[in-house]
């Protein structure tokens, strides 16, 4: 028999990734097909980045907007779509905030830092309605648990965070204001655009066409089995590590909602349009110089 | 230096990756966050922060540890809970100081402090230990206030244990307070740091910390050295 | 400036506890003395025998120990100045500012300046301790002890290390201030000619334990006692008196 | 110890919120990772780092500090390269050590080492700074080997800087360590912290500092504390 | 065991160097002394005038003078025993760890023992110096110059500190050590007693900057250097022949 292709995941702990990965190797298919998975724990978003460059995974799951600046320095990344979940706006049930123009004058928390791709956008989103965000709401950056506690003990009146803190909030009653898809909405693009994919090198691709195709499609057949089959769902829900069933539900409903149905070229060039605004907007900041999205950032599947 | 930057060159042609830049791109990078004004501002946010922070711990870290050092039943008592301080995680610390207090400037400060605090309390202890007891002896019995004795007879002895602490303490400080900022800050060094860390921007990384090190330069060539000619000019 | 009345020193018993291979030392078993007010005492006893010890208790330095010592009743606390075996200066301070720490508030420029003087160490009053010869650093003790203008006055071998001029000179210098304003005085050496030529009563001490040998009165008027062959014939009576303080001193 | 936990139950009591559990909960977690074998797990690859990074730093560190202590023409040279890379934020050194040298084991403990050495190097020079020079004329007067003259004379008048940068050294590698393993490990405490940040299920978090903190105290009790002893049972 | 032969001491000059408010200080100008092989030689020389330069120059300990010292043409360097005027013992050594460092190797327990018990210190071999007396330490202190069996024996006032009979041992100690195997002996004291019952050649040297004012030989016979009288005898004349030594020693 033929050797099979090694491919080393790079997998953030407690991560969907891991959920998936989990699935996927549960499913008798995958012995038979011409790859091997060997995944790789990694701490946080940063490690992964790490590991990728240093070379110690082949794959990890990150942003295309990064791929893209990557590229623009002459590294050859490519990015396959993983996942359109994003982040969302979140306040207290009883809040009177009801809509973004209602943030003025508020506090609001940010996961991340002012270059966290959702709040960019929102900001070009309230522009539209002549309204400066940055200067009118007082901002408090922070880590994502962090800003978490912080609404929980009203400190701030409304937080944007990642996906899956917001929907732990959700899961205990908070409103979701919009979310990363509805902003997108709003600024005109309506295409479903993938927040999240698998980046990998192009050159070690463009050898393990196959494989990766393969690995590729078993990756979207196990996220299908989390979200149609109850059992395939309760073995991964330690992984979850969320032990309350409303938080759990509300997060596999997310997560299945995040599935990648469209990937051609209407997409790819929506994305285009994403990073024009993304670079006016921060400035230049969170996508580097390059003008336009890198060609070759997606992945050409063949 | 300038060999330094001769081998940086030599090594960032020899890889020509994105993850050493050359000298020239950094200071590229350098100039134009300076220009924009950005890096001042973050850095001053820092270095604030640096100076209070540093400059509590350093002062009540003396105090407790010439206390220490001095009354051993107190020390007796207080010694578990300073190897407890010293080594809770600066994370926890921070994490705690956060959700206890809110994302606020104080619980920044508090958090750097304690992390910063235990490490004074046992440098200054172990100095105030191997205090002279031949000198202390004359200043009882020549019966010095506490005051001179403390400035006069003690304190010059503690003076290279106090510069220890105070080279190590910046440069742990500078450790911490980036953590402290990553964490839950809308400014500072460490905020930024973040950023470009999330970008992969090691230029921008190596700009910052360039910047970060040079005034650390200054402190030292600017205070610290005047400091300790002074106070060892008496040393043969 | 407290009047100062008798000392009465009685130590039932001094010990230095044991720590690791070395035993617990008895070093001082009952010892009963009396200073006369502003009397001045010199002690005699072999090497270790436990002077120092002594004088650290009465300088109130150590107060490990059992028995009592009781000054009269003066009101405030005598002032002390002690002048150690080792000149213990503080080597971050100069000359001058060594002796004007001890004097805080009540520096009087015109007496340290004197002192510097006789002691010949004017040129040297701004250098630091390290830059000074063993013999300097003592004279420099001296002076800090002098120019406190103590109501005690505890002496631990002062004058070794200088030529026989200069010591001469402070000598000289001792008597003059304690006759300007008497002090008591604790005057430990090992040489019995210096011992007659200061003090009112020489007592001599026992090796460890330390305990009271004898104590004798020095005859010699003090206006006699610059005269060399006085106090070499009181020293040979002396000796031949008192054959057991040869062998022990 | 008592009074410790008793304060923690009162204020775990009076807010009753998930940010600061009471002590019983902790335990649970505690006894419950235990028992999984998970905590000693991390707690051990943890140590073992710790046990690696630390004897070459203090090594290291050690004999450099000595050295530069002695000799003042290559401490003028490399006293900017020491403030240099004191003051290199951690987060710098890690990246580029896992970047360059991957992911891999010895990255992670040059990355520690790197954040150490200097620190002890500074707090050693200023200890042989002030050395006392009568000694050292003893031992060369009557001839002493390098040997003995390094062991028998300036190493116990390092001892209570030595045991300073023991102390301060444990804790700060323990705090580099976490972020060593959070950017490039999939195990050790420092992984294990960053998940239940995320978590932000603050009972492990304590369950886990309680382990590491045990520990620390475990060695300052059979090590550190002896060690003090022996080498002060001459002090009076 | 290297055989010595002279030694020729010639220092042109000596400065320390300025340091803040204390200018350059000139410690010994255009001193020139041989030391015949084996000599017992004193130094005698007013507080500070630079006596123990002199010696730590001999020592090894300070090659920062114009000038040089030639010592014959020994092939292996002097094996040298210094007797500080501190004692300048390892505090975290025992007395008998102290004395067997500098022993290295060639340790030989039966002399230690020895000089031990005729030092009376058999019973604190165990301790550590802190808890010794002053006078205990400077003991240890010349046991240890003693037991490394010296080619030249350098002594800054040895014997300060100690009681008379205990110094009069250590002297007789001493010359009975320098009789079985001869070698340099440079002897500093202030004490013109001392110095007369031990040296072959007395030196006296002038204040700062030092250099040589004269020279004697000392002619009473080894055999009668313990008779007290004989010494006083010399001492006297001495002081009336030379008047210069009276007012500078
Ligand atoms: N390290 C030093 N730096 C500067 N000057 C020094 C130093 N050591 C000694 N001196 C000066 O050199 C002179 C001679 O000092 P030295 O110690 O040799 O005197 P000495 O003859 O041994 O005196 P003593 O009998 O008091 O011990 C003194 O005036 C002293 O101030
Ligand atoms: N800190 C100490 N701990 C234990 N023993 C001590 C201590 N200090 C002194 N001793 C012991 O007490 C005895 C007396 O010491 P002390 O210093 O009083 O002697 P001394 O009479 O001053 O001798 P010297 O004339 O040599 O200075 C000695 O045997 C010494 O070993
Ligand atoms: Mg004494
Ligand atoms: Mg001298």
């Amino acid at each position: 028999a033929e050797e099979k292709t090694v491919i080393r995941v790079g997998v953030q702990a407690a991560g969907t990734l891991e959920w998936e990965l989990t699935a996927l190797q549960d499913d008798p298919a995958v012995k038979a097909s011409d790859f091997q998975l060997k995944i790789e724990h990694l701490a946080n978003a940063e490690a992964g980045k790490i590991a990728l460059q240093s070379g110690a995974v082949d794959m990890i799951v990150s942003d295309w907007v990064w791929v893209s600046s990557l590229r623009a320095d002459g590294a050859d990344f490519t990015f396959y779509p993983y996942s359109n979940t994003s982040g969302a706006l979140v306040v207290p049930e009883n809040s009177t905030i009801h809509s973004i123009e209602d943030l003025k004058g508020k506090h609001l928390g940010i996961a991340g830092g002012e270059l966290d791709k959702n709040w960019v956008l929102l900001q070009a989103l309230v522009k539209k309605s002549n309204l400066n965000l940055d200067a009118s709401v007082k901002k408090t950056f922070g880590a994502p648990p962090l800003i978490n506690e912080q609404i929980k003990q009203n400190r701030v009146d409304a937080v944007l965070t990642y996906w899956h803190f917001a929907a732990r909030l959700e899961a205990q009653g908070y409103r979701q204001i919009i979310d990363g898809k509805g902003i997108l909405k709003g600024l005109g693009i309506s295409e479903n655009v993938p927040s999240i994919g698998y980046v990998f090198k192009q050159s070690w691709a463009e050898n393990h066409k196959q494989a990766i195709k393969s690995f590729l499609a078993a990756s979207k057949k196990a996220k299908n089995q989390l979200c149609v089959s109850d059992d395939a769902w309760q073995k991964i829900i330690p992984l979850t590590h969320v032990d309350d069933v409303p938080t759990q539900k509300i997060l596999r409903q997310r997560y299945c909602e995040g599935g990648v149905e469209q990937w051609g070229d209407k997409e790819q060039q929506a994305a285009a349009r994403i990073y024009e605004m993304l670079r006016s907007v921060s400035n230049k900041k969170l996508t580097g110089q390059s003008e336009h999205l890198q060609t070759g950032t997606f992945w050409a599947v063949k | 230096m300038l060999v330094f930057i001769a081998i940086w060159q030599a090594l960032a042609a020899y890889f020509a990756s994105h993850t050493l830049p050359t000298p020239a791109i950094v200071a590229t990078v350098f100039w134009q966050s300076c220009v924009t004004g950005e890096l001042p501002f973050h850095l001053g946010a820092t270095l604030l922060r640096l100076v209070v922070s540093f400059s509590i711990a350093m002062l009540l870290g003396c105090a407790l540890g010439i206390v220490l050092g001095r009354n051993k039943r107190l020390d007796a008592f207080f010694d578990n809970w300073l190897v407890i301080f010293l080594n809770v995680p600066a994370l926890v610390t921070i994490i705690l100081c956060y959700v206890w207090f809110g994302l606020i400037e104080s619980a920044a400060i508090l958090a750097v402090v304690l992390n910063k605090l235990p490490n004074v309390i046992v440098t200054i202890r172990e100095g105030t230990r191997a205090l002279d007891q031949d000198l202390l002896e004359m200043a009882k019995c020549y019966n010095l206030s506490k005051h001179d004795t403390l400035v006069h007879v003690i304190w010059p002895q503690l003076h290279p244990f106090v510069m220890g602490a105070t080279r190590s303490g910046l440069a742990l400080i500078w450790k911490i307070i980036l953590v402290v900022e990553l964490l839950g800050r809308s400014n500072g060094m460490g905020y930024q740091l973040h950023l470009f860390f999330q970008l992969f921007d090691v230029a921008s990384i190596l700009a910052y910390t360039i910047a970060f090190v040079a005034v650390i330069q200054l402190i030292e060539l600017m205070i610290l050295k005047p400091l300790d000619k002074k106070a060892l000019q008496w040393r043969r | 400036m407290a009047t100062m009345s008798d000392i009465h020193i009685n130590i039932a018993s001094k010990f230095y506890p044991a720590i690791g291979r070395a035993g617990q030392h008895l070093a001082i078993a009952d010892l009963t003395l009396t200073l006369k007010s502003n009397e001045f005492i010199c002690l005699l006893g072999p090497s270790g025998c436990g002077k120092t010890t002594l004088l650290n208790i009465v300088a109130g330095l150590d107060n490990d120990y059992k028995g009592d010592i009781f000054a009269g009743q003066s009101h405030s606390l005598p002032k002390i100045g002690y002048i150690f075996q080792n000149p213990r200066l503080l080597p971050w301070r100069t000359v001058r500012e060594n002796i004007d720490l001890v004097l805080g508030v009540q520096s009087s420029s015109a007496v340290v300046d004197g002192l510097l003087e006789v002691m010949q160490l004017t040129h040297f009053q701004h250098v630091y301790p390290e830059r000074l010869s063993l013999g300097m650093s003592r004279r420099v003790a001296i002076i800090r002890a002098f120019a406190v203008d103590p109501d005690i006055l505890l002496m631990d071998e002062p004058f070794v290390s200088l030529d026989a001029p200069t010591a001469r000179q402070v000598r000289e210098l001792l008597l003059a201030l304690w006759n300007e304003r008497p002090h008591n005085v604790l005057f430990v050496t090992h040489d019995l000619r210096e011992a007659i030529a200061l003090a009112d009563r020489l007592i001599f001490l026992s090796a460890a334990p330390m305990s009271f040998i004898s104590e004798i009165k020095v005859p010699i008027a003090r206006a006699e006692r610059h005269n060399e062959s006085a106090i070499e014939a009181f020293r040979w009576q002396l000796l031949n008196d008192y054959p057991l303080i040869k062998t022990l001193l």
